[in-house]
Parts: C-alpha cells; sequence; structure tokens
C-alpha cells in the first residue's frame, strides 16, 4: 500500500492550519506548502507510471468499512493540473494583495480549497465526496467573498444557496445508491450497480446537484457574477478548478460507476446542453462590456465542449478509439484549466493598474503592459483552440470522433464556438493594441506578471506539444475502475 | 399487537406534525413564525430520532440542529431589526408550475424508494460494523464509525466547519455585543454555564461506551458561550486572540499530527495500533471538542473579535480590483 | 419493509421536495436558508429511516454517523449564508 | 401497583399540558397566556417526571429526571420573566 496519495490533502490542509497559527508568515507558509504538494504530485505521477493505479487504505480498514484513497491516471492528470496551477495562483497572490491582513485571510481558506479539491480527486468513497464537494464549495465562497464588495458578496451568497442546493440532491442520490447497494465503496459499487430504478433515480439526482455546481448551460447563471467579482486570483482558480471538480465527478459516475446501468442515448441529453452552452456563453462572452465578465462566460462556453465529449464517449466500446476521445477530454479540461487562469490573472492585473477592467477603455494596455498583454493573446489562443495548444488537439479529436461515428450535430457548434472564441478575444486584443492611455501606473514588479504568463506558457505550448504524453498517462485504462 | 398499533398511531402523528412544521416554516410569510416553526420542527426532528433509535443523533440535533442554528437565525432576525418579517413569496404560474413538478417529483421519488426498499438487503454495514467493534477501541458503534473507520470524514468536516468560520471572520468586526443582563437572567447563567461544562464533559467521556461524543460536547460548550454572550459578556467567555486560533485548529491539528505520526512508524493514516485505539480516540476527540466549541462560538458571534491579528483594510480603502 | 421505515422514509423525501420547492419560491435569505436546511433534514430523515431495523435489532450505525456529519455540515453552511447576509445588508447601508 | 400510578401520573400531566396549549391559544393578553403555559407546564412536567421515575424505579434515573425537572422550572421562569418585562416595555412606548 502506498502512502503517497495522502499527502496532496494532508499537506495543504496543515499548511491552512499554519497560517492560521501564524497570520504574519502565511504567504510564506502557503508557497512551501504550495511547492512541497506539487513535489508529493510529481512523485505520485511517477509511482503511478510504474505501479499503476495506488490506493491507501484509510485506518487500515478495509473499503466499505472504512475509506479509501485512490489514485488512477485521472486522478494523476488532475492533481498535476491542479497543483501546478496552485503554485501559479499563489505566487500572483502574493503580489497582488497587498497587506498582510488580506494575506492572512487569503491563505488558509486558499489552502482548504486545495486540500478539498484533491480529496476530491482522490476520494473512491460517495459520502467522503459529499463531505469533500461541501468543504470545497464553502471555502470557494468564502474566498469569492473576499473582496467585500456588495456584487461579490451578493454574487458569493447566490453561489452557496445554488452550491448547498446541489449538495443536498447529491447526498440524496448518495443515500439511496446506500439504500440499494448497502456500501459506499465506488470500487464495490462499480461490480454491483445494475440498470434499475435506484441507480437511475440515484445518478438523475447526483447529476442535477454535480450540473448546478459545473454550472452546465442552462443551470450557469450563478457563475458570471461570482466568478467576475472575486478578487483576481480567486476568480482564476474558481474558473480553471473548481468547476472543473464537479465535471470530474460527472466523468466519474457517468463513464465509470454508472456505465453498465446506462443506456448510451441517455448522455445526448448532456451534449445537447453542453453544445447550447458554447453557443451561448460564447454570445455572452461577446457581448461582455468587462474583461472579467467576460473570461467568466468564456468558462460557460468551454464547460460546454466537456460535456459534448459525452456522448462520443459513451457511443463507443472500449477500445483505443475511446481511448482517443477521453484523452482529448482531460486535454480540452486541463488546456482550460491552464489558459483561463492565465486570463483570470492577467485581467486581475490589467484591472489593478487601470482601475477598472471595460474593455472599450483598455486602449494602451499593450504599449504600458506588454508581458500582460501577450499573456492574454496566448490565453485566448488555447481558449480558440489554435495550434499549437492543448485545445487544439482537443477538439480536432473531438472532431474526428463525431466523423467516425456519425454525430454530425457536433460538428458546427465546434466551428461556430471557435470563431466566437476567436472573436471575442480578438476584440479584447484590438483595444488593448489600439490608442489610449488606460494603464496609467506602469509595473514595478515583475512578479505578477510571471506566473500569468507561465501558465499561458503551458496551455499553449505544453500541454500542445507535449500533448502525446497525456494521452498516454491518461488513456488506456483510465475508464476501466472495475477491472483494475 | 395492541402495542405495535399504538407505536403505528404514534408514528404517523409524528410523521404528520414533521411534515406540517416543515410546511409551515417555508411557507410562512412572516419570517418570526418561521424560524420559531423551524426550532420547533428541529426539536421534533430529535424526538423523532430518539424514536428510531439514534440517542446520538437526539442529543447533536437538539443541541445543534434545533439550538445553535435557532440563535442563529434568531440573532440574523434581530439584526435586520424592524425591515424584517414579510417574506416575499413567489406566486402565479411560475410557482403553481414548480408545485406541480415537486408534487411529481416526490411521487416518483417516493416509488421509486418503496420499490428499492422492498428489493433491497437491510442489512447493509451494520453487521460489518458489529464484527470489527471490539477492534476499533470504543464500544459505541457511532463514535468508532466517526473517529476510527470513517475518521478520514470527521477530519475533513472539521475543515469544513474551519473553513466557514474563516470565512466569517473575514468578513468584518463582531457583531455588536448584548446588553448586560438582568439579574434573573445573570443568576441562571451564573448556574446553567457551569453546568454545560460539567455535561460537555460528561458527554465527551461518555461517548465511547454511550450516547455522546465529541460534537454533542462542543454544542454543549457552545451553547454556554452563545448563553454568555446573551447575558452581556462580548467575547463570549472565549479566551484571547491567540489561544482563539490555537482551539480553532486544535481539532484537524490532532487528527494530522496523530494521523502522520502513525505513518512515520509504518500504518496507513490513522490507523490505531492496536490498544491504542482508545486512548488516541479520546485524545482527539478531545481537541476536536474543544476546536467545534470555539468554531461554533465564533461564528455566533459573527465576525472578528477585537485584536484578532493582522488587520485587512475595510471595504473602503481596498484595492481597485474590488470597485466595480 | 418495516412500517416505520417506510413512514419516515416517506417522510424525509416529503420534506426534501418540500425544502427544494420552498428554496427556489422563496426571495429572502433567511427564508432560503430555512428551507435548505429543511430540505437537507428530509435527506437525513430517510437515511436515519432506512438504518433502523425494528425494535429487535439494534441499528445500522453507519447512517448515524453520517447524518451527524451532515448536521454539523448544515450548520457550518447556515452560519457562514447569515453573515455573508450580514455583510450584504451592511454594504447596503454605507 | 407503582407503574399503575405512574401511568396515572403521567396522564394527568398531560392534561395539564393540554390545559396550558388550549390556554395559549384562548387566553386574550400575553400576561394571562404566559401565566397558563407556564404553570400549567411546570406542573405537568412535574407529574410527568414522577410518574416516570415511579415507573422505572430506580434511585439514579429518578434524580435525573428530577434535575430535568428543576432545569426546566429555572429556564421557564426566566423566560416567563424576560418575555413579560420585554413586553412592559414595548407597552410604556
Amino acid at each position: 500500500m502506498s502512502s503517497l496519495p495522502v499527502w496532496p490533502v494532508l499537506l495543504p490542509l496543515s499548511a491552512a492550519l499554519l497560517a492560521v497559527l501564524w497570520p504574519r508568515r502565511s504567504a510564506w507558509i502557503g508557497m512551501s506548502a504550495s511547492l512541497a504538494t506539487l513535489l508529493a504530485v510529481m512523485l505520485l505521477v511517477s509511482q503511478l507510471i510504474d505501479q499503476g493505479p495506488l490506493t491507501h487504505a484509510i485506518g487500515g480498514w478495509q473499503p466499505g468499512l472504512g475509506i479509501a484513497l485512490r489514485a488512477d491516471s485521472l486522478a494523476a492528470a488532475l492533481l498535476l493540473m491542479s497543483s501546478l496551477v496552485a503554485l501559479g495562483v499563489g505566487w500572483y497572490a502574493t503580489g497582488y494583495f497587498s497587506s498582510i491582513g488580506r494575506q492572512a485571510q487569503f491563505w488558509p481558506l486558499w489552502l482548504l480549497l486545495l486540500a478539498a479539491l484533491h480529496a476530491m480527486f482522490l476520494s473512491a468513497d460517495l459520502f467522503n465526496l459529499y463531505v469533500t464537494l461541501e468543504l470545497l464549495g464553502l471555502s470557494a465562497v468564502a474566498l469569492a467573498a473576499l473582496g467585500g464588495g456588495r456584487a461579490a458578496v451578493e454574487a458569493a451568497l447566490r453561489y452557496l444557496t445554488v452550491g448547498l442546493l446541489g449538495s443536498m440532491a447529491f447526498l440524496a442520490g448518495v443515500a439511496l445508491i446506500y439504500a440499494r447497494y448497502g456500501t459506499l465503496d465506488m470500487l464495490a459499487l462499480a461490480q454491483a450497480i445494475e440498470p434499475e430504478p435506484a441507480a437511475w433515480t440515484a445518478l438523475a439526482l447526483m447529476s442535477a446537484g454535480l450540473l448546478v455546481k459545473s454550472a452546465l448551460f442552462p443551470l450557469h447563471f450563478w457563475l458570471p457574477p461570482a466568478h467576475a467579482n472575486a478578487p483576481a486570483p480567486v476568480s482564476a482558480a474558481l474558473s480553471a478548478l473548481v468547476v472543473k471538480a464537479a465535471v470530474y465527478l460527472m466523468l466519474r459516475l457517468w463513464l465509470d460507476l454508472f456505465a453498465p446501468a446506462l443506456n448510451p442515448a441517455a448522455s445526448w441529453l448532456l451534449g445537447l446542453l453542453g453544445a447550447a452552452a458554447v453557443l451561448w456563453g460564447s454570445w455572452n462572452a461577446l457581448r461582455a462590456q468587462r474583461l472579467k465578465l467576460l473570461a467568466a462566460y468564456s468558462t460557460v462556453a468551454q464547460l460546454g465542449y466537456l460535456f459534448m465529449f459525452f456522448p462520443l464517449l459513451m457511443a463507443q466500446p472500449a477500445g483505443a478509439a475511446r481511448d482517443a476521445a477521453f484523452g482529448a477530454l482531460v486535454l480540452m479540461a486541463l488546456t482550460h484549466g491552464f489558459a483561463k487562469s492565465a486570463l483570470f490573472l492577467a485581467a486581475g492585473m490589467i484591472q489593478q493598474r487601470a482601475g477598472h477592467d471595460r474593455i472599450e477603455d483598455l486602449g494602451g494596455t499593450a504599449r504600458a503592459l506588454p508581458v500582460t498583454t501577450f499573456t492574454l493573446a496566448l490565453a485566448g489562443v488555447a481558449l480558440i483552440g489554435l495550434p499549437p495548444s492543448g485545445a487544439f488537439l482537443a477538439k480536432w479529436q473531438l472532431l474526428s470522433s463525431a466523423f467516425a461515428l456519425g454525430q454530425w450535430l457536433w460538428i458546427p457548434v465546434v466551428a461556430i464556438g471557435s470563431l466566437m472564441a476567436a472573436a471575442y478575444m480578438f476584440r479584447v486584443l484590438g483595444y488593448a493594441f489600439g490608442p489610449g492611455d488606460a494603464v496609467r501606473h506602469p509595473l514595478a514588479d515583475g512578479r505578477e506578471e510571471i506566473p500569468a504568463l507561465l501558465l499561458a506558457l503551458v496551455a499553449t505550448a505544453i500541454l500542445g506539444l507535449g500533448g502525446a504524453l497525456v494521452w498516454e498517462l491518461v488513456a488506456p485504462g483510465a475508464l476501466q475502475l472495475e477491472a483494475s | 399487537m395492541m402495542a405495535t398499533q399504538l407505536w403505528q398511531i404514534t408514528d404517523l402523528l409524528l410523521a404528520l406534525l414533521a411534515l406540517g412544521l416543515g410546511w409551515a416554516a417555508v411557507s410562512s410569510r412572516d419570517l418570526k413564525r418561521s424560524v420559531v416553526f423551524f426550532i420547533a420542527f428541529g426539536l421534533l426532528l430529535a424526538i423523532i430520532w430518539a424514536r428510531l433509535r439514534a440517542p446520538d443523533l437526539a442529543l447533536a440535533e437538539a443541541a445543534i440542529g434545533a439550538g445553535l442554528s435557532g440563535a442563529l437565525l434568531l440573532s440574523a432576525l434581530r439584526d435586520e431589526g424592524e425591515t424584517a418579517g414579510v417574506d416575499d413569496i413567489q406566486r402565479g404560474p411560475i410557482a403553481a408550475l414548480l408545485s406541480l413538478l415537486s408534487i411529481g417529483l416526490a411521487a416518483a421519488l417516493a416509488w421509486v424508494l418503496v420499490y428499492t426498499l422492498g428489493i433491497a438487503d437491510p442489512v447493509r454495514m451494520a453487521d460489518e460494523i458489529a464484527a470489527q467493534i471490539s477492534n476499533s477501541g470504543v464500544t459505541n458503534p457511532v463514535t468508532a464509525v466517526l473517529l476510527n473507520f470513517r475518521a478520514y470524514d470527521t477530519l475533513l468536516e472539521l475543515a469544513v466547519l474551519l473553513a466557514a468560520v474563516l470565512g466569517i471572520l473575514a468578513l468584518g468586526p463582531a457583531r455588536p455585543a448584548y446588553r448586560a443582563a438582568g439579574p434573573l437572567l445573570d443568576g441562571l447563567i451564573r448556574w446553567l454555564v457551569p453546568l454545560l461544562v460539567l455535561t460537555a464533559g460528561y458527554l465527551l467521556w461518555a461517548g465511547a461506551h454511550a450516547p455522546g461524543g465529541a460534537f454533542q460536547a462542543g454544542a454543549m460548550l457552545a451553547a454556554a458561550a452563545v448563553m454568555l454572550r446573551l447575558g452581556g459578556h462580548p467575547g463570549a467567555g472565549l479566551p484571547g486572540p491567540p489561544l482563539q486560533r490555537l482551539l480553532l485548529t486544535a481539532g484537524i491539528a490532532a487528527f494530522a499530527l496523530v494521523g502522520i505520526a502513525l505513518m512515520a512508524a509504518g500504518h496507513a493514516l490513522l490507523q490505531y495500533p492496536a490498544g491504542w485505539s482508545g486512548v488516541l480516540i479520546l485524545l482527539i476527540e478531545t481537541a476536536a471538542t474543544l476546536a467545534i466549541a470555539t468554531t461554533l462560538a465564533m461564528a455566533y458571534i459573527g465576525g472578528r473579535p477585537v485584536g484578532w491579528g493582522p488587520e485587512a483594510p475595510t471595504t473602503k480603502t481596498v484595492h481597485n480590483e474590488e470597485r466595480n | 419493509m418495516l412500517f416505520a421505515e417506510l413512514i419516515y422514509a416517506l417522510t424525509g423525501i416529503g420534506l426534501f421536495v418540500l425544502g427544494l420547492r420552498g428554496t427556489l419560491l422563496r426571495r429572502s435569505l433567511l427564508g432560503r436558508i430555512l428551507a435548505i436546511n429543511i430540505c437537507g433534514a428530509g435527506v437525513f430523515l430517510t437515511l436515519i429511516a432506512i438504518a433502523y431495523r425494528g425494535p429487535g435489532l439494534s441499528p445500522d450505525p453507519l447512517p448515524h454517523a453520517l447524518v451527524l456529519t451532515g448536521i454539523v455540515v448544515a450548520v457550518s453552511a447556515t452560519a457562514l449564508a447569515l453573515a455573508l447576509g450580514r455583510r450584504l445588508r451592511e454594504s447596503e447601508d454605507e | 401497583m407503582s407503574d399503575l400510578i405512574g401511568l396515572a401520573l403521567v396522564l394527568l400531566g398531560l392534561t395539564f399540558f393540554v390545559a396550558g396549549s388550549i390556554g395559549v391559544l384562548r387566553l386574550p393578553d400575553l400576561h394571562s397566556r404566559l401565566h397558563a403555559l407556564t404553570k400549567a407546564d411546570n406542573l405537568g412536567l412535574g407529574l410527568l417526571c414522577t410518574g416516570l421515575a415511579l415507573i422505572d424505579g430506580g434511585v439514579l434515573n429518578a434524580v435525573k429526571l428530577f434535575l430535568v425537572w428543576l432545569l426546566v422550572l429555572a429556564a421557564s421562569a426566566a423566560a416567563a420573566h424576560m418575555i413579560a418585562q420585554q413586553a412592559m416595555r414595548q407597552e410604556r412606548k
């Protein structure tokens, strides 16, 4: 039994305590913990590549009676993304929050959020997932309200009530599963679940809860205000990581746990909602007046792509074609995670320097903040899906799967969505390169610009050129919980 | 035979009363009424837990679900002042449609549940827990699940509490204190607070073998803090901020330290060595009790106490990014 | 299937739906928080009802532990929501 | 025998609760409602506890039940006092 799966949860959790105890040192504690967490995740990934999925039975009890942590390749890929994004966001936050008081408020909550994310990626127990969902939800809400302004608090409140309803629906599904199958252990459940009313109803309840949390159209209404009004590092984390967590759970439920009980046609509903989200989100991003609101609507659209993969995956038997589509889905999620966090950090940068983020008044930004504008452009490349970004490969694979399976509907959606993404990104860049003097305080301190740039580079270059590695890590065996 | 029927009538009455109180709490336009109905609902739920042979829950529900939630809601009502009171509940065709959908949903869920309970095996985890309880270090099965078999859930749950209270502290300074109590209330508080502390100690100790444990004990201590605050003590009997920070983190810290120490010794996370379970569980529970009590008390106070570490600037002077 | 198990499990479903509907229909924060709590109580009641195994057998302790966790999570969320509501009102007054 | 007496006391206690509840619903003003509620409940609970102690028969539980009664007595006296005080304050305004 490997003890590695424990550390990505325990390190940020312990650091959160230290940050509460020593508020004046919180940034230092948080950054050290983020580095240590990344290290632990890298060790975990290397052991995973050698030995296959890792399990850690907490308390030494057999899963079912106790709770097991389980790291498979999907979990590992997401852990890697979140610990890298966390490092970038944390680095940025050390400069962004100017007073020690703000730092001391940010870091403990931020570390708790990280612990919750990692606990969710690693959990193999349905009720434990509920607890991680609540931890994630409450710490995210608290962070979103950190600005303290009226709009931020109002958005955080709506985020909280919606999130709580989602958790309740999820918990109701868990209760039904326990009533029928008598266990909460996901490995055992993957064997036990059959096509019957209890399984369908439980899946419907849990999915409803998760779709609210993952802001799939038309349940996305809470996301744009919450993400656009939070402090920039928090927006980055919410858009890049927190909504992704709910999508991750949807993947687990639909493709792992409930796959034997499902008619593939059911996943068309998710695909259609995803397609609608791409169009609706892109349209609103195009019309957005503020840069952060644009970024938030773009998240609604990008999440839509992820859901369009569901009917493609469910329609194929296990095998190379399906693995390729699955790899593309993960690549898409990772690329968006890096690109969107970079976009929000850059937007926060501009907002701090210019005093606002109204797109039409951004003239002169490119001259005053060249690195930040370059970051915007790089993030745009990834969001549009141009080569060499990871999203290009992912969309390519999405299209070819759609051709192969004759699911023609997705093809125009991808085309239109990409064109619209190009339009809204070029609109921003057009204003940024235009004449004007939006930014009156040029930059004195480079450390805030570097993390955003690095994140954007990962999205555009590393994931694109190294996409094959992600494929190899994720694809084989990622979808066979029951077989491993 | 007679006894069975009496029980069935009681069950029906309790169930109908729960639905009625729940209905009254969610549909009354007068918020003060809603809150009172909600507190009554919580107490009724405690009775139902006792009826369903879940005494641990009955204690927790009465203390937390009805007691502390009720105190929080009542304080919120008081803060809203005269403007509070009437809630605008949506009416019209949308509401009617929603009600119709609700009835459909309830019927569907009810059918699935009845069908499922008809074919499900009612043993579930009960036998396995019973078989392993002698290895858990305690004899109360609920404590065994919470502090041993599924201790990891409890660890994360303490993190949930911590996240909530940190979020509350970040929002602003504490609520204004209440005016000093009159002699009667003051006398009652003098008398009740030590009793509550004593009860908390008993519940913590008894949790190993009887209903009780860290959550119930922590809630009792928090109730003492609420009483003190209502009696005009602004700090609610809590120690100074440095110690508050220590207490807030004590529960998770105990879990983490024990867990890491055990892993260093070659065990799994929180795998207590044979013979040590009882002691370690009591140690963790004691720390957790203090943490839960402090967390709930600070959540009730509703903001940063005086002298709480480095101050963040107030909203009016914050960064540009927070002005929209 | 026991009578008590059935009655309380169905009551739980009723409360769950009642709370859900209330959360969507109410406008004030306090009312919504109340409704969410009722919704959660419904799920808890269903869980404890299925744990009940009649007067002769001791009940299944696992759902008891889960619900205890759930109650604490619910009060944390309630406290945070009310604090946010207070902050919102203060910022309206400013 | 003590079972029967206990049961009778419990039933008698319950009638006091019913009377108190009716009083709250029917009496005209706050002060008389408070009066009905506290008087009836305190007496009702006392009878109830005595009855239960007789049925149970154990000394320890009897002591616990007595303590329960004492606590409720103290709490309801204080609560009634404060409600009345608040009402008087409002009447004076």
